[in-house]
């Protein structure tokens, strides 16, 4: 099932995730983060979710890195270099039980890419089969998000615009 | 045990997936700096979103997007389209708590001229 | 046209919201008579919300008319209402206050903040009627947003608690994401009715239990439950005084009530054993938060931050209550929630006033209060009645029924941390009312810091006035409220 | 920070960029139905496209001013959202249900295919104004600190 290119995409992701968190100079580590991005949409389009690609592609890649580049250009010419303490204990002591609650998990999931597994044969086979039938969408995902879970949508454009509403709440401190 | 590691090992997704939200997570909360609190917690957030995205997957199914629209639609043929959108939706809230924290972090550098925690709790005494 | 009103009720805050930069635009000054307004509306549809679902039975909407498990469904039952009904009278009464105490700056910015304060209230709305997991989880990072945004607005030191609450809240949000991932890849399903019906075959699965754990984890970090409550006190303390008491009454609670619908709605607990165990660990998490929270209040030394962990500790007995896993511990811990959302409110509007009147801000401060101010040391008493659970007042109903629960349960230590957290509530009520009234401290020598205020503007006068009737009305009227919510949760046969 | 960029280079390949940018992104908002896409990558690149103009071009006042008016249009999109499914509403069907979009002459799939639509138009219009809003708000250093204009 596996096959190597998927384990080179997986890499790929995780040494750029690394590479964003090891990394000092923080503008560096926002590219690099764009790039993690980036790979993870092509790990996303490789599992064929072809839009959430393109959303994580414009939107983490492109917009995410644009906030913090716009953050850093503000800061970075003051910032000090990042000073290595260490890490408090009960941090140290919670991680690694719930990476054992996720790996003690992982026996009871359904295999990958099982065609038979509930999340396949639930719900999910009404929007394939009606969504042509009930939208005239052949693109299931669209018929998902904007109608049969439309609302969940609103709310998530509610989401955006509270988070512009917020920006300039906490940022217009001293009115032009 | 044995049954265990096999599990894990079967799953490379799963692996990678259980590896980023621990750093992530792990950076996040403990990080000195601001800035790398947050690309901790967006690794954390987009460590969850893929591995909801691998539930999606399908053997030998095609992209949620219909290929022609004669004779029956066989549902086996495509992947599983609500995850997909469900993630969607979990990818834009997670960009606009983005935006947010970094309106809060410049805020805060505004107020205290650094990004680093414990300085700025030093500066609030 | 009935079957529309848990969606009217959602819908005027938001489009209130979305329509006021608009509006502010052109007419600056509009920004609170607007949100007052829809904070009223609000008011009123609730309470024919009540009375239809009462008359009727509960409304299933179907939003896109889309059946339930294809589409997202809201379900408005006994007990959504009656939550509904407290937060929208919470919210009228916090914003009447909230316009007669220091606010952010120009009028643009106070548009701003009327915004936010709509789009939380929408948001709460959609936790209380949403029956669909993912459905929560949106509105739950709307209210987070809003929160952060609201606390933020204060600036300075309110800015770094901000950032502090919005990671942990992600980091909640991102949690309960995982669970019902989780949840869904063994069910295929995100519907609670549809999750009831295919959970209870499963509940041995590894997968299951874990995302049950992950969503716990998740949404015990938004509810401020003991380990994971390190947000809250600072947030609440540095939030603006006209916003704190708005804060501090709704959004944990909501978060609360949203575990409790997932407990004994989705994974239908206390039918059979394997769900017992895990009650068992939810009231004993509540015990040590209600005697912990209770602890840490005693010790405090400023006002606004002793109420905090005042609101940590009561989180705690709620939850002891909703771990019980019968009917009457249920319906107690629900009528409680309801009642420390009003004492909440109560006790940072008070703070407020303190701080923005008398210019109280810590323990040693309080003996200012001593002589001129009977409005607001008449309503100390009666919230802190309240809080230690006297009877004529709300809180002592609410703990009674969850003494109650846990005596028909015969989980004696749940009993015991109910007392435990009663008598240290006492004691810090005590330590607040002799530093009052108690001559040796301060008193005369001291000169109190600002001018000397007589009294309180009428209208803080009328806010604290409502509050101490609506919890003295909860009291009084505890027996046709707790029958609503029994009769709401008798569903569940429990 | 943001102000006309003095580069003729940069200056000319935006003034052709900009409109492609924003043809690409009309053409994503109208055929999300068809293909990957939809209103949230119309919406981002949209605003996408303003950015770069901003940061190219420049406001002419300071942005803080553009930054106030802009907020204002942040709900515009969510209002028509939210009004498409007012519509519903007044129909007769429940909220967001497109079915019940009062259109003569056309069936129920052709009125919630409509429906997506116009949704996907409110959500494109929502991220793009709130995406430049908030790279405004960020880079609108109040007077006395950083460079400006």
């Amino acid at each position: 099932m596996t096959n190597w290119f998927e384990l080179v995409l997986l890499a790929l992701v995780l040494i750029t995730a690394g590479g964003a968190i090891l990394v000092k100079d923080l503008i560096s580590a926002a590219f690099i983060l764009g790039s993690y991005s980036f790979f993870l949409a092509l790990v996303w389009a490789w599992l064929g979710a072809v839009d959430l690609a393109f959303v994580e592609a414009l939107v983490g890649a492109g917009l995410a890195t644009v906030f913090f580049l716009l953050l850093l250009f503000q800061t970075a010419p003051k910032d000090k270099p990042i000073r290595r303490t260490r890490p408090p204990l009960a941090a140290l002591l919670s991680l690694p039980p719930l990476g054992l609650l996720l790996i003690y998990a992982a026996t009871d999931l359904p295999a990958f890419g099982d065609p038979s597994s509930p999340a396949s044969t639930h719900v999910s086979p009404v929007y394939i089969e009606n969504s042509m039938k009930d939208t005239l969408t052949p693109n299931f995902v669209t018929s998902i998000i904007m109608d049969y879970r439309g609302f969940d949508t609103l709310i998530e454009t509610a989401v955006i615009f509270t988070a512009g509403i917020v920006c300039a709440a906490v940022l217009w401190r001293k009115e032009a | 045990m044995v049954e265990l590691l096999e599990a894990v090992i079967k799953r490379p997704n799963f692996v990678a997936f259980v590896a980023l939200f621990l750093w992530g997570l792990y950076i996040a909360i403990t990080h000195h700096n601001l800035v790398k609190k947050l690309i901790g917690l967006y690794i954390v957030q987009t460590s969850v979103i893929f591995f909801f995205v691998t539930f999606a997957a399908k053997q030998g199914a095609t992209v949620p997007i219909l290929l022609s629209n004669d004779g029956k639609i066989e549902a086996r043929a495509y992947t599983n389209p609500l995850p997909h959108a469900l993630t969607l939706t979990a990818i834009v809230v997670q960009v606009a708590t983005l935006g947010v924290s970094v309106a809060v972090v410049a805020g805060i550098y505004r107020n205290y001229d650094s990004l680093d925690e414990a300085e700025i709790l030093k500066k609030l005494e | 046209m009935m079957k529309h009103i848990p969606a009217v009720l959602f819908l005027i805050p938001l489009v209130a919201a979305i329509s006021m930069p608009m509006v502010v635009l052109r007419r600056p000054g509009w920004g609170r008579p607007m949100t007052l307004f829809a904070a009223c509306a609000m008011c009123v549809t609730a309470v024919a919300n009540l009375l239809v679902v009462l008359n009727s039975g509960e409304i299933r909407y179907l939003f896109g008319g889309w059946r339930a498990p294809v589409g997202i469904e809201w379900v408005a039952d006994g007990l959504a209402s009656v939550m509904m009904i407290a937060v929208s009278l919470l919210a009228t009464v916090c914003l009447v206050y909230g316009g007669s105490v220091k606010l952010p700056g120009s009028a643009r910015r106070l548009a701003l903040h009327y915004i936010l304060i709509l789009l939380l209230l929408s948001a709460l709305t959609g936790v209380v009627f949403a029956a669909d997991l993912f459905n929560v989880f949106v509105f739950l990072e709307v209210a987070t947003l809003c929160t952060s945004g609201l606390v933020a607005i204060a600036g300075g030191k309110a800015l770094v608690f901000a950032f502090r609450y919005l990671i942990l809240a992600s980091i909640g949000a991102t949690f309960y994401l995982l669970g019902v991932s989780f949840l869904y890849a063994a069910t295929g399903t995100l519907n609670m009715a549809d999750l009831a019906q295919r959970l209870p075959g499963l509940l041995g699965s590894k997968a299951v239990i874990v995302g049950l754990v992950f969503m716990f984890i998740g949404l015990a970090i938004k509810m401020a439950l003991m380990p994971l409550h390190g947000w809250l006190p600072d947030a609440y303390t540095y939030a603006l005084d006209a916003v704190s008491p708005l804060l501090s009454s709704l959004v944990t609670k909501v978060a609360l009530f949203a575990w409790i619908r997932i407990m004994y709605w989705v994974v239908g607990a206390g039918h059979d054993a394997e769900t017992a165990q895990a009650l068992r660990v939810c009231w004993m998490l509540g015990a040590l938060a209600a005697v912990g929270g209770a602890f840490l209040a005693l010790i405090q030394q400023d006002v606004k931050r002793m109420f905090a962990y005042g609101g940590v500790s009561h989180i705690g007995l709620i939850m002891i209550g909703a771990g019980l896993g019968n009917q009457t511990g249920l319906a107690g811990s629900m009528f409680y929630l309801i009642n420390d959302a009003v004492m909440q409110a109560t006790l940072f509007v008070l703070a407020g006033v303190a701080i923005s009147h008398y210019g109280v801000r810590t323990m040693g401060d309080l003996a200012v209060l001593r002589e001129r101010a009977p409005w607001m040391i008449g309503g100390l008493i009666i919230v802190g009645l309240s809080m230690i659970g006297i009877p004529p007042t709300g809180g002592f109903f609410g703990k009674w029924y969850i003494v109650l629960g846990a005596l028909q349960s015969g989980e004696y230590v749940a009993v015991g941390a109910v007392i435990v957290a009663t008598l240290l509530t006492m004691a810090y009520f005590m330590g607040l009312f002799v530093r009052i009234f108690a001559s040796h401290y301060g008193g005369g020598e001291q000169a109190s810091p600002v001018a000397p205020a007589a009294e309180m503007p009428l209208v803080l006068r009328v806010c604290v006035g409502i509050l101490c009737v609506g919890i003295l009305s909860l009291g009084l009227c505890s027996d046709r409220i707790v029958k609503v919510l029994l009769d709401a949760t008798s569903s569940l046969k429990l | 920070m943001i102000g006309a960029h003095d580069s003729v280079i940069v200056l000319t390949i935006s003034r052709m960029l900009i409109p492609l940018i924003q043809l690409y992104a009309i053409y994503i908002l109208f055929f999300g139905q068809y293909s990957p896409g939809g209103g949230f990558a119309a919406g981002v690149i949209f605003g996408a496209s303003l950015i770069l103009a901003i940061l190219v071009f420049g406001p002419e006042t300071h942005a803080g001013a553009v930054a106030t008016k802009v907020v204002a249009g942040d709900g515009l999109g969510l209002l028509v959202y939210a009004g498409v499914g007012g519509l519903c509403l007044i129909g007769g069907g429940e909220y967001l249900n497109y079915a019940a979009l009062e259109l003569p002459g056309l069936s129920e799939p052709a009125r919630r295919s409509l429906g997506i639509l116009l949704t996907q138009i409110g959500v494109g219009l929502d991220i793009a104004v709130t995406a430049v809003s908030i790279v405004l708000s960020l880079s609108f250093i109040p007077h006395g600190e950083g460079s400006h204009g």
